[in-house]
């Protein structure tokens, strides 16, 4: 039933994705890249694949475009275009010619798309189906998989959000910053921005806490959550100007804040340790939280894993908008 | 449960690291106290599971006390111990050398955040070391590229194209690995290593399972720089400051070799890819050019670094040549070969930086008063550099001559003579530097003897010692690594 | 009713196409970025529309909201950006434009 | 364990001043005199590396014979070269004992290792702790001549030796040294011949034509380096080598069964007849004496390549003889540089007549080399010339006689010059330093010495051959 949308979709997809290409001003191509997200978000739903869909929401619809303007802020919008380069296309040409065709290759033969004897969905996949409540007391599957299942992934990944953001930070950060009066352009804000952005921002943090706590139940969860947490404050410090949103959250402290959020999860998951049992292993909880010690550990990690995301968010926003000066921004 | 071992190998340094992010900013002074007690503890973590695995040969670690398939294991086995032996041991050297070496190159208010994503470097190069899942491996590509980037790009302005492609090409690797689990996934419904080598031989015949094996080698390829996928490496690895490199050069792509290896021996299993694939050629091919491309670019330059760059690339060749000659004394020497060439790059990573820092600059002509002005430095180098070569009793000859033993079992012998002219070109390229020190004129305006700082001589020193002891001990290595060798080999 | 709800979407999808004619010809920034936002808002209701579909929509309604509550964001950034950036055509023919950019 | 024992003394690496040196060389002689007494024949392992594959130590008559000419020419050259530094001001003393003494351990390691893998190592460090010796002058002529050292003794030992070496282990799963020969009989004959060539270039210490440029090359060095080095420890090693490879690794069965003698004979044989002609050409008495050492060498692997018991006796013995015959040579050629600086034999004339006892030893010398009577150059020849009678090779009979006559040709003119030609100047010379001639007397003497108990050896020698 749903196959009329999805293909309506599979044809803007790929149309999207050819003009956000062929389009010689960068801004442009970011916008469109937006559009992209939209219809990758659905198409992900289509699959029924929701959080994954969610994810693309969040990150899609709140921060990837912004990152992106924040860029061009502080570069160009312009690329730099050789035509004359024309041997290094084709060697690209053939790498993709042969890469699409090795893909195809092995398209060939897997098993078809939603086929229930296939080896995923008659692997692994079924003791989740099956176990996953029984075991955690957590309806949403998925976070039971990301939280406790493979938790360790999840760990390393909010790591990575983590190392994005000091990354970013310490190859931006200038130590000596220009210091030029950022008031100015701030005050020249309309009105209308400052308080409707004053007016949205704390629903928008209302939403991302719910999301972080309801992730499991419904699609969401701490990444999720903490963009949307983030996206929040980088809204406050678009509309009040850097210098508010630094007395807000200041730079020293959002790092630190990134670091505790994974330490809030790795400490937590350390403390089967003591016990002698495995890293992550929430059973230990048992004695405290009875059966529903996976699900409340699952419920803490998440807040860790928010934390560092919505830090992580913010903080690679204005190490870019500001160019690393941290002094003024959008 | 001495299997904690095995997660405290990988946790020690990314609590350090945590705990570092945490309180870097608050209190900058307890640093280095931090980072010294994390990395010794790590040591002792990566010596302690060294001795598990001597007496119990296996062992399995289950995050959150699920068994896989259904979680996440590590499943270290003697030569993860050797490799997280390795990561530890190089990560110790390179953390002392670091102390005086950062100040140089960084200004002290990124040395917080740079220490953290330090030792998140050091835990993800252990993590893929001891890990037995192969989406787990990809997530920890991520962590160790990522902040091997943001190292890397501390070299300042220059440091930043390279360091793009570095990112363009890394994350092209990491994506290849990526789909190719993606295949595997979809034909098999597992991720565990051992499990999917369970399940992977009932479907050794069909398309998808040969793109995953080509996806997920040609990933590696671009990791680990093999030729022709080498051209990001010498750049990015030649602007970055030294005491990135030092942690970077001998590990970032010696544990992709071993993940290969984890990969191609343990779960496509040595039969496929020599029986049923019969890609051995083509490898073969593969890692003699890059030895060969290797060997000439050594030729041509005359910067240590740089030349030390394209030794990593002909290294590389050695050590895929080894995995996929697929004899038993080819995949020992290879993995020796991972552990002893770490050793010998970092030690010869540092000689470059203490040169660059003492001698400013780092061309044959500047190292040329080296060993009167720097004693210590050029004891150190002239062992590294016996070891490059290939003189016995340095473990480089032990590795070269296992794997020209193999490359002669089977047959390949443009291999084996890649590998010694990649040690007549060696023994060329040193004795330039050699020749400097002994007939290059002082000249009388530079101080004569320049005291190395402490923070530069233990490490130099320590690896020394450490390289000749690798090699004396070479008959134990080889029992330990012989225990744990795929299956199938000739 | 489902077959209903299957056309509407599907007619708003053509109007996604039909939003796709103005992101490419642009002439602007701004056609672009105003079609984008259209078809953000489109997407909200197809979100909502899908989740009716699988009869599940409490779980597609968390997507929406996201949608709704974070789409304007982007806009907004661009918008922003103008401000400081005056120029809102794109002249690609003009290389000199790449050091007077910034 | 006798044998570690030794080994121990062997390897001991005195560090500095010469006094250290000269002790230790007493003390290493006494050792292997020990070692002689006793006669271990126990495999020391010291290190063990992989199956088959280990670091150690025996003792067998070869390396007995060896070890004790290295080491008591040690101790004469200790000797004489406390004489030619200071009486040439030469920099860097103590350098130079240390890396001597080092140089003396690996040949030490050489003679005494069970296995082709110690062998190796030790040829290795001996290469590399000589590399600092041929360029102790520091200068350019220094730095060229290290060089070619360098290039063409690594790039014979990697590029040729190590490859042989692995493929032995490949086909046979150990590389210990057996008189029996470890190879199978197996192996097709083009492989024989293709390992046996890169062994004897691939010890390119041996000098054997085309890979001997480096010797030459190598006379850049000091006079004792040259004389030790370069007549006794260095060549010798390699000769030393390839005569373990030739009886340890192939065996003489298996060469026999295979006629594998033809390859290694006439590779020396060309090298003998070359290196005697070029000789013949060379003005600078160091290179005239090089290029003999290239030709006497090529003399000894000839010798046990033939593959007779005379032909191996009269090699072996050769090594022995050469060695005291050519250091002699050396050692005064050094003496007349310290008291005149002259270098060249075109400025020998009448120099005999000032330094008697000098040129007096460098007759003996000369006779020793040539292989006359009352000399061990004589005997040791006699042998090879009838084993080579023996083997059915009057090619190389031949060969044996022509270069007989070369040697002489270019060594007796050299004496004739300096005994019987008016000098062109008179210069006040004299013999000195004391430490500068007593050596070469010594050495001259023990020529002599040897020609009366050469049967000795002969029995230790034949002892291998048979048993």
């Amino acid at each position: 039933m749903l196959i009329a949308i999805e293909v309506g979709l599979l044809i803007l997809v790929p149309c999207v994705a050819f003009v956000a290409l062929w389009l010689r001003d960068l801004m442009s191509a970011v916008i469109v890249l937006g559009a992209y997200s939209f219809l990758m978000c659905l198409v992900w739903t289509g699959m029924g694949a929701v959080d994954v869909a969610f994810t693309e929401a969040a990150v899609g619809a709140g921060v990837s475009t912004v990152f992106f303007i924040a860029v061009l802020f502080n570069t160009t919008r312009n690329i730099t275009f050789n035509p004359l380069d024309v041997s290094s296309k084709l060697v690209a040409l053939v790498a993709c010619l042969g890469f699409g065709y090795v893909l195809l290759q092995g398209v060939s033969d897997l098993p078809d798309w939603g086929d229930p004897y296939s080896p995923v969905n008659a692997g692994v996949s079924t003791y989740y189906i099956e176990n996953a409540y029984a075991d955690t007391h957590v309806p949403n599957l998925v976070t039971t998989v990301l939280a406790d299942y493979r938790s360790v992934d999840t760990m390393l990944e909010t790591t990575v959000v983590l190392i994005a953001l000091l990354g970013i930070f310490m190859i931006l950060k200038k130590d000596r910053p220009a210091q030029s009066d950022s008031s100015d352009t701030q005050a020249h804000d309309s009105l209308i921005i400052r308080l409707s952005a004053r007016f949205i921002a704390p629903f928008i943090q209302l939403f991302g806490l719910y999301v972080v706590a309801h992730g499991h139940h419904s699609p969401g969860g701490g990444f999720q959550g903490g963009v949307i947490l983030g996206t929040g404050l980088i809204l406050m410090a678009m509309s009040m100007g850097m210098a508010s949103a630094k007395r807000l959250l200041s730079i020293p402290r959002m790092i630190i804040l990134a670091a505790v959020g994974v330490l809030i999860y790795a400490g937590w998951g350390a403390v089967p340790l003591v016990y002698n049992g495995y890293f992550l292993d929430y059973s230990v909880w048992e004695s405290v939280f009875g059966s529903m010690a996976r699900s409340h550990s699952m419920l803490i990690v998440e807040i860790g894993v928010a934390l560092t995301v919505m830090c992580g968010m913010y903080g690679i926003y204005m190490s870019l908008v500001s160019d690393g000066g941290m002094q003024e921004g959008l | 449960m001495s299997s904690q071992w095995a997660f405290l190998a990988m946790g020690i340094p990314f609590f350090t690291a945590l705990i570092m992010g945490s309180v870097g900013y608050a209190a900058p002074r307890f640093m280095r106290w931090i980072g010294a007690t994390g990395i010794t503890l790590a040591v002792f973590a990566s010596i302690g599971l060294w001795s598990t695995v001597s007496t119990d040969e296996y062992v399995s670690y289950f995050f959150g006390g699920w068994l896989p398939p259904i979680g996440i294991a590590l499943e270290v086995d003697r030569i993860s111990a050797l490799m997280v032996l390795m990561v530890h041991g190089v990560a110790a050297l390179a953390y002392i050398f670091s102390l005086k070496a950062l100040p140089n190159e960084l200004p002290a208010s990124k040395h917080p955040v740079y220490y953290t994503l330090y030792f998140l470097l050091i835990s993800g190069f252990v993590a893929l070391a001891v890990t037995g899942d192969v989406f787990n491996v990809y997530v920890l590509f991520e962590v160790c590229a990522l902040s091997g980037y943001a190292l890397l790009a501390m070299g300042g302005k220059k440091a930043y194209v390279p360091t793009f492609n570095y990112v363009l090409m890394g994350s092209l690797g990491a994506c290849f690995y990526l789909i190719g689990v993606g295949y595997l996934f979809i034909k098999t419904g597992t991720l565990n290593m051992a499990h999917l080598a369970d399940v992977l031989p009932t479907v050794f015949f069909s398309r998808s399972i040969l793109t995953a094996f080509i996806l997920i080698t040609v990933g590696l390829f671009v990791k680990m720089a093999l030729f022709p996928f080498h051209g990001w490496m010498p750049n990015v690895y030649t602007k970055a400051p030294v005491s990135t490199l030092c942690l970077m050069a001998p590990l970032g792509t010696k544990i992709c070799v071993y993940v290969l290896l984890r990969v191609v021996g343990y779960v496509f299993s040595m039969e496929y890819m020599t029986n049923i694939l019969a890609v051995q050629p083509i490898m073969m091919t593969l890692a003699t050019l890059a030895i060969v491309v290797g060997t000439l670019y050594v030729v041509y330059h005359r910067h240590l670094t740089r030349i030390i760059m394209f030794i990593i690339v002909s290294e590389i060749g050695y050590m895929v040549g080894g995995i996929f000659l697929g004899q038993m004394d080819s995949v020992i020497g290879a993995v020796y070969h991972i552990a002893a060439d770490a050793l010998m790059t970092v030690t010869l990573v540092m000689v470059a930086g203490v040169v660059r820092h003492c001698l400013g600059g780092d061309a044959i002509a500047d190292v040329a008063m080296m060993f009167r002005r720097l004693p210590t430095t050029a004891i150190a180098f002239v062992i590294v550099c016996l070891s490059v070569i290939g003189v016995p009793p340095m473990p480089g000859f032990f590795s070269k001559f296992l794997l020209i033993k193999g490359a002669f079992m089977s047959g390949y012998y443009g291999f084996a003579v890649a590998l010694l002219i990649a040690s007549l070109t060696a023994v060329f390229l040193f004795f330039r530097f050699f020749e400097g020190y002994f007939y290059m004129k002082t000249d009388n305006t530079a101080p004569s003897v320049i005291q190395e700082p402490w923070a530069y001589r233990i490490p130099l020193v320590v690896a020394a010692i450490g390289l000749v002891g690798f090699g004396l001990s070479f008959s134990y290595w080889y029992g330990f690594i012989k225990l744990a060798l795929p299956l199938g080999l000739a | 009713m489902m077959g209903l709800f299957l056309v509407a979407a599907l007619v708003l999808l053509a109007f996604m196409g039909l939003l796709l004619y103005r992101i490419v010809v642009g002439p602007t920034v701004i056609d672009r970025l105003l079609a984008v936002n259209v078809i953000g808002t489109k997407s909200i209701v197809i979100l909502i529309i899908m989740g009716i579909l699988f009869d599940r929509v409490a779980m597609f309604i968390d997507i929406a909201l996201a949608y709704g509550l974070l789409n304007f964001i982007a806009s907004l950034a661009a918008a922003k950006y103008f401000r400081k950036h005056k120029k809102i055509h794109h002249v690609s023919t003009m290389p000199a434009e790449v050091s007077h950019d910034h | 364990m006798i044998g570690a024992m030794g080994i121990y003394v062997t390897r001991s690496k005195p560090n500095g001043p010469a006094i250290s040196s000269v002790v230790a060389a007493i003390a290493l002689v006494a050792s292997v005199i020990h070692l002689m007494a006793y006669g271990a024949r126990d495999v020391v392992d010291v290190v063990s590396f992989f199956p088959g594959i280990s670091v150690s130590f025996f003792c067998d008559p070869l390396s007995l014979i060896f070890a004790m000419v290295a080491s008591s020419l040690w101790g004469i050259t200790v000797l004489y070269s406390v004489g030619y530094l200071n009486g040439a001001h030469e920099k860097n003393q103590p350098r130079f004992f240390a890396c001597v003494a080092i140089a003396l351990g690996a040949t030490m390691g050489v003679a005494f290792s069970a296995n082709l893998l110690t062998l190796y190592i030790f040829y290795e460090m001996l290469s590399l702790s000589t590399y600092a010796l041929v360029g102790h002058h520091q200068n350019d002529e220094a730095r060229v001549g290290a060089r070619k050292y360098l290039i063409y003794l690594f790039g014979g030992s990697i590029g040729l030796a190590l490859p042989a070496m692995i493929a032995v282990y490949a086909l046979t799963g150990t590389l210990s040294f057996s008189y029996a020969g470890i190879l199978p009989e197996v192996t097709p004959f083009p492989v024989l011949v293709v390992l046996m060539i890169m062994f004897l270039y691939g010890f390119a210490k041996a000098g054997l034509m085309p890979f001997h440029a480096w010797l030459p090359g190598a006379m850049v060095a000091p006079t004792p380096v040259s004389s030790l080095l370069h007549a006794v420890a260095v060549v010798k090693v390699g000769v030393f080598s390839i005569v373990r490879v030739i009886t340890g690794i192939f065996g003489y069965d298996l060469i026999n069964q295979v006629n594998l003698s033809q390859v290694i004979v006439y590779i020396a044989a060309f090298t003998v007849i070359v290196a005697s002609l070029m000789a013949l050409y060379q003005d600078s008495l160091k290179r005239r004496l090089a290029f003999s050492t290239i030709g006497q060498l090529a003399y000894i692997i000839m010798g046990v390549g033939l593959a007779t018991p005379m032909a191996f006796v009269g090699g072996v013995l050769h090594i022995v003889m050469h060695a005291f015959g050519k250091i002699t040579l050396f050692f005064c050629a050094g003496a007349i540089y310290v008291a005149t600086k002259k270098k060249y034999v075109s400025q020998l004339d009448g120099i005999g007549r000032q330094m008697p006892w000098t040129m007096g030893a460098f007759f003996i010398g000369s006779l020793s080399v040539i292989g006359l009577p009352p000399t061990g150059g004589f005997i040791s020849k006699w042998f090879m010339v009838n084993g080579a009678l023996e083997a059915g090779f009057p090619v190389i009979f031949t060969v044996y006689l022509i270069s007989s006559f070369l040697n002489a040709c270019y060594f007796l003119p050299i004496v004739y010059r300096a005994f019987f030609k008016n000098p062109a100047t008179m210069d006040d010379v004299a013999e000195r330093p004391l430490l500068c001639v007593v050596p070469p007397v010594i050495t001259a003497a023990m020529s002599v010495v040897l020609f009366v108990g050469a049967p000795f050896i002969i029995r230790l020698i034949q002892g291998i051959y048979y048993g």
